[in-house]
């Protein structure tokens, strides 16, 4: 169970979640060319005034890429920056276009998770919208 | 997840016909998971209008916008805006959606561009069934997670009618038997009794418009009324 | 070891193997995405759920494709990414000097391209190159995505086609260009399959066989992990 | 007694029932009901009247079951989940009850897709286990659904259907048990053509001691032609149809086959008269009426009982 309270890092259940889908995620990574054809896709891109923040490459990369580049030896603020890129700037949709045919959504999905055994989720958004912030 | 589809092109056109300017309101929400109503679709829609409504003496533009949701207050504060220079709104959302545009934009028509069809799951890529009629009393339980509201074409609850055809329901033959599931997968669990038993008629919580207001919550809402 | 050791090098073991990895590479990448995604369970489509769009929907069916396609949404990039991998592809395996020496060492014939038109070809890919290279360091939204790596496989990229079109023109020391050009191809080969540029790889499995909003052929296939 | 029913009292007094059954005119001609009641007055003991069957619309059930009573025979008043929702039916029930209606039999009802208004808004507020248990609750507790009195109970008689051919098999007499414990006085089967599989569902009753507590009337329909049996063999939900009788038919010349769909009834009959838990027989010739005379009397079911 994901002890929420605690600050530090399970690196070793993270490793072991990593381990589980490594083949095909590094394989997703290895693919993506970086070539940005994917930030149109999402609609979030969009209205954000075309912020790269929000192309899922880059969320993908600076939160599943960076993961699997650091091995899970991540601290808790890393994770907490992955927050905001998997929970804040991505509603799962599903709706990315990837030109060389990496399936972004799946690797997101799978990056919540890995944060999600660390007792990081999405639920902080609620108290943001509860405090009247719109989520900018 | 909510499935919707698209109307006709010829039923949109109807309905936005004499509209000079319309604002075409995707979401990011069920729809657009159901490739229905997201940005890709908002897109579509407004290129299929402009190329046939637009003529050399008809004035007419459309453009598109995707908001997050549009069943949550605060994801639709960002059109407030953007809707002002409009005519009328066209949504591509659930019914929900499309009621909760034209709450916020009382002066503005609002019209539905999808048919809304029902709770439903992904069962593959473009191909969604559906699962829940949202009865407000779950029998799930009892059913062996199958629900005979939904899955049965009579609704029944007390097993079978006297229809099924090789476990395929008598009304459509490509459709198996709720029932028979029903019976097979409670048999396998050895949980038949839950079946056996006469299930009284049920007490429907859907005959008036749904509300719910969390325990937690309540207070906030009953100070607001005084 | 001078440069002639180094020629009989890149020309002899080297190239066998590059070859040999390249190959092996290519056929590993094939392998483990076949063993990484399984074969959709056939399930008849249900008739009653079709949906059928209007004729007028049909008729307007060819420009909404063209809408989604690549070419519609950034027909600069679409461009000039399709010309630059068609030459990437063409130039190295038409060229006269490639065929020549195929002929010369394993007595096989291939078709091949007036070196002039190869030459074109070459530089087409050359500016192709330069166009991501700047793409890759002036946009922010590409800079975003970009580490140290990405201009090096550019560079890895560049390499046999800017030693080739030095070779081709004998600029500076015929021989050893000659040596760098095929050193510089040795390592692109080799490194095809275990870099980014494993997406040559990718992109036709994937989009080709994978069922997906964005499939371009049927895609029966799914991931298994 | 539980009602006035003459069924019931034929059925009490352990003589094999006979019922038949008369499809409601799609018109408002009251002639039409009469014609075909005459066939049918002193050789059944009920009639049952179906209510919109194959939810193709007809007149009222109740309306033709009156014109049976005007008629000297008595119907069974046949209701479905299908159109109405438990106000309705608790309404039906207590008008037919006032207009002399003792007998009537629940039932889920055909989908509305297979009739005229196939996008007509289905109810199936109860389904058919639920309607008997209604009825049952109205007749012997004096009270309605909701649990409110009811000034005067309506006497009726309850029946059920029930298809021993359906799928799941094993379910089917559980099935049946549901029914006799939501409180059904008879039931009525599907067609009957598959003995062996009729036979084995009506031990598994008279184990289970289901027999002891409803009165099972076997259903018949013969068959009128080759075309027919084969219809019903591939075309109908729940029937089974077996090959023997497909076989029989075909042996015969074609003018000969509804004899032989007759002969094939008669035996049948016989076989029930003799068969442990089943109380009689219910004779489903919608549309071929005028062959019940022909029918009762070859299956020597004549004359029936008055009872009083």
């Amino acid at each position: 169970m994901p002890d929420k309270g605690s600050k530090s890092i399970n690196t070793d259940q993270v490793k072991a979640l990593l381990k589980k889908n490594r083949r095909s995620m590094k394989l997703r990574l290895a693919a993506c060319a970086g070539c940005t054809l994917c930030a149109e896709s999402c609609f979030l891109f969009m209205k954000k005034g075309k912020d790269p923040q929000y192309m899922p490459s880059y969320k993908v990369l600076n939160s599943l890429g960076k993961l699997y580049r650091k091995n899970g030896k991540v601290s808790r603020a890393d994770l907490e920056k992955m927050r905001d890129l998997l929970w804040k700037n991505c509603m799962l949709c599903e709706r990315c276009y990837c030109a060389i045919g990496v399936d972004l959504p799946r690797m997101i999905a799978f990056a919540r998770r890995i944060l999600r055994s660390q007792g990081i989720d999405g639920s902080y958004l609620h108290s943001l919208e509860a405090q009247g912030s719109k989520g900018e | 997840m909510i499935i919707a589809t698209k109307k006709q092109l010829e039923d949109i056109k109807e309905m936005i016909k004499g509209y000079k300017k319309v604002l075409n309101v995707g979401c990011g929400g069920c729809t657009s998971v159901c490739l229905a109503g997201g940005q890709k679709e908002i897109e579509d829609l407004c290129t299929q209008l402009t190329i046939c409504l637009k003529g050399d003496q008809v004035v007419f533009e459309i453009n598109g916008f995707t908001v997050e949701r549009q069943c949550e207050p605060h994801f639709l504060e960002e059109l407030d805006e953007i809707v002002k220079p409009y005519d009328a709104l066209l949504s591509m959302g659930c019914g929900a959606g499309v009621q909760f545009l034209a709450e916020r934009y009382p002066e503005k028509p609002v019209f539905p561009a999808l048919n809304t069809l029902f709770l439903g799951v992904n069962k593959d890529i473009g191909w969604y069934e559906e699962r829940c009629k949202s009865c407000g009393d779950c029998v799930l339980g009892m059913t062996g997670g199958i629900c005979p509201n939904a899955m049965c074409a009579k609704g029944l609850l007390n097993g079978p009618c006297g229809g099924p055809q090789d476990d395929h329901c008598e009304v459509d033959n490509e459709v198996p038997c709720a029932w028979v599931k029903i019976y097979e997968r409670l048999k396998a669990q050895g949980r038949l009794d839950n079946i056996m038993k006469v299930c009284p008629a049920r007490e429907w919580q859907d005959q008036v418009q749904g509300t719910l207001v969390l325990e937690a919550y309540r207070d906030r809402y009953a100070k607001k009324d005084k | 070891m001078g440069v002639r050791g180094m020629y009989e090098l890149a020309r002899g073991p080297l190239l066998w193997l590059a070859v040999v990895v390249f190959v092996a590479g290519i056929a590993y990448r094939i392998a483990e995405l076949f063993f990484l995604t399984k074969k959709k369970e056939r399930v008849s489509w249900p008739k009653r759920g079709i949906r059928t769009d209007s004729p007028e929907e049909r008729k307007l069916r060819p420009i909404l494709s063209f809408q989604h396609s690549l070419i519609g949404k950034h027909p600069v990039m679409a461009i000039v990414s399709g010309v630059f991998h068609l030459c990437l592809f063409a130039s190295p395996i038409l060229a006269k000097g490639h065929a020549f020496l195929l002929r010369q060492s394993w007595g096989v014939s291939f078709w091949s391209l007036p070196s002039s038109l190869i030459d074109v070809l070459t530089v087409i890919v050359l500016l192709g190159v330069l166009f991501l290279f700047m793409r890759r360091a002036m946009l922010p939204r590409v800079r975003a995505v970009s580490s140290l790596n990405d201009f090096l496989f550019l560079f890895i990229a560049a390499a046999p086609y800017l030693t080739g079109f030095l070779a081709y023109h004998q600029w500076f020391e015929y021989r050893t260009v000659l040596t760098l050009h095929m050193l510089a191809g040795e390592l692109m080969l080799i490194a095809i399959p275990f870099t980014k540029l494993s997406h040559m790889v990718f992109f036709f499995f994937v989009r080709g066989f994978m069922g997906s909003e964005h499939s371009i052929a049927r895609g029966d296939r799914v991931w298994s992990a | 007694m539980k009602s006035e029913s003459n069924l019931e009292k034929v059925l009490n007094q352990g003589i094999f029932a006979v019922t038949g059954e008369l499809g409601p005119p799609r018109g408002a001609d009251a002639n039409i009901v009469r014609e075909k009641a005459k066939h049918l007055k002193g050789r059944v003991d009920a009639v049952n009247v179906t209510d919109n069957q194959t939810a193709m619309v007809r007149m009222a059930s109740w309306a033709a079951s009156i014109l049976l009573i005007q008629e000297g025979l008595e119907p069974n008043y046949q209701m479905v989940c299908r159109d109405r929702n438990r106000i309705a039916m608790q309404s039906d029930i207590l008008g037919a009850s006032a207009l002399g209606i003792h007998t009537m039999l629940c039932l889920s009802g055909d989908h509305q897709k297979f009739g005229d208004h196939p996008k007509s808004k289905k109810v199936y507020d109860l389904d058919s286990i639920q309607l008997i248990d209604m009825v049952r609750k109205m007749r012997d507790e004096s009270k309605f659904l909701s649990g409110q009195d009811i000034t005067q109970a309506p006497k009726m008689f309850i029946g059920a259907a029930e298809n021993p051919f359906g799928q799941p098999y094993e379910f089917r007499v559980h099935r049946l048990a549901k029914k006799v414990a939501a409180g059904t006085d008879f039931i009525q089967t599907q067609c009957i053509y598959n003995m062996e599989r009729f036979r084995e569902w009506i031990k598994q009753a008279n184990d289970m001691g289901l027999t002891d507590k409803v009165y099972i009337l076997a259903g018949i329909t013969p068959m009128k032609s080759l075309r027919m049996a084969l219809y019903m063999k591939n075309s109908v939900p729940g029937l089974d149809v077996p090959d023997w009788v497909i076989k029989r038919l075909e042996g015969v010349d074609k003018k000969k086959q509804a004899d032989e769909g007759i002969a094939i009834a008669c035996e049948q009959i016989e076989e029930f008269k003799e068969m442990k838990g089943v109380a009689g027989v219910h004779l489903m010739l919608i549309e071929w009426e005028h062959k019940v005379p022909e029918i009762t009397e070859r299956a020597k079911l004549l004359p029936r009982p008055t009872c009083q």
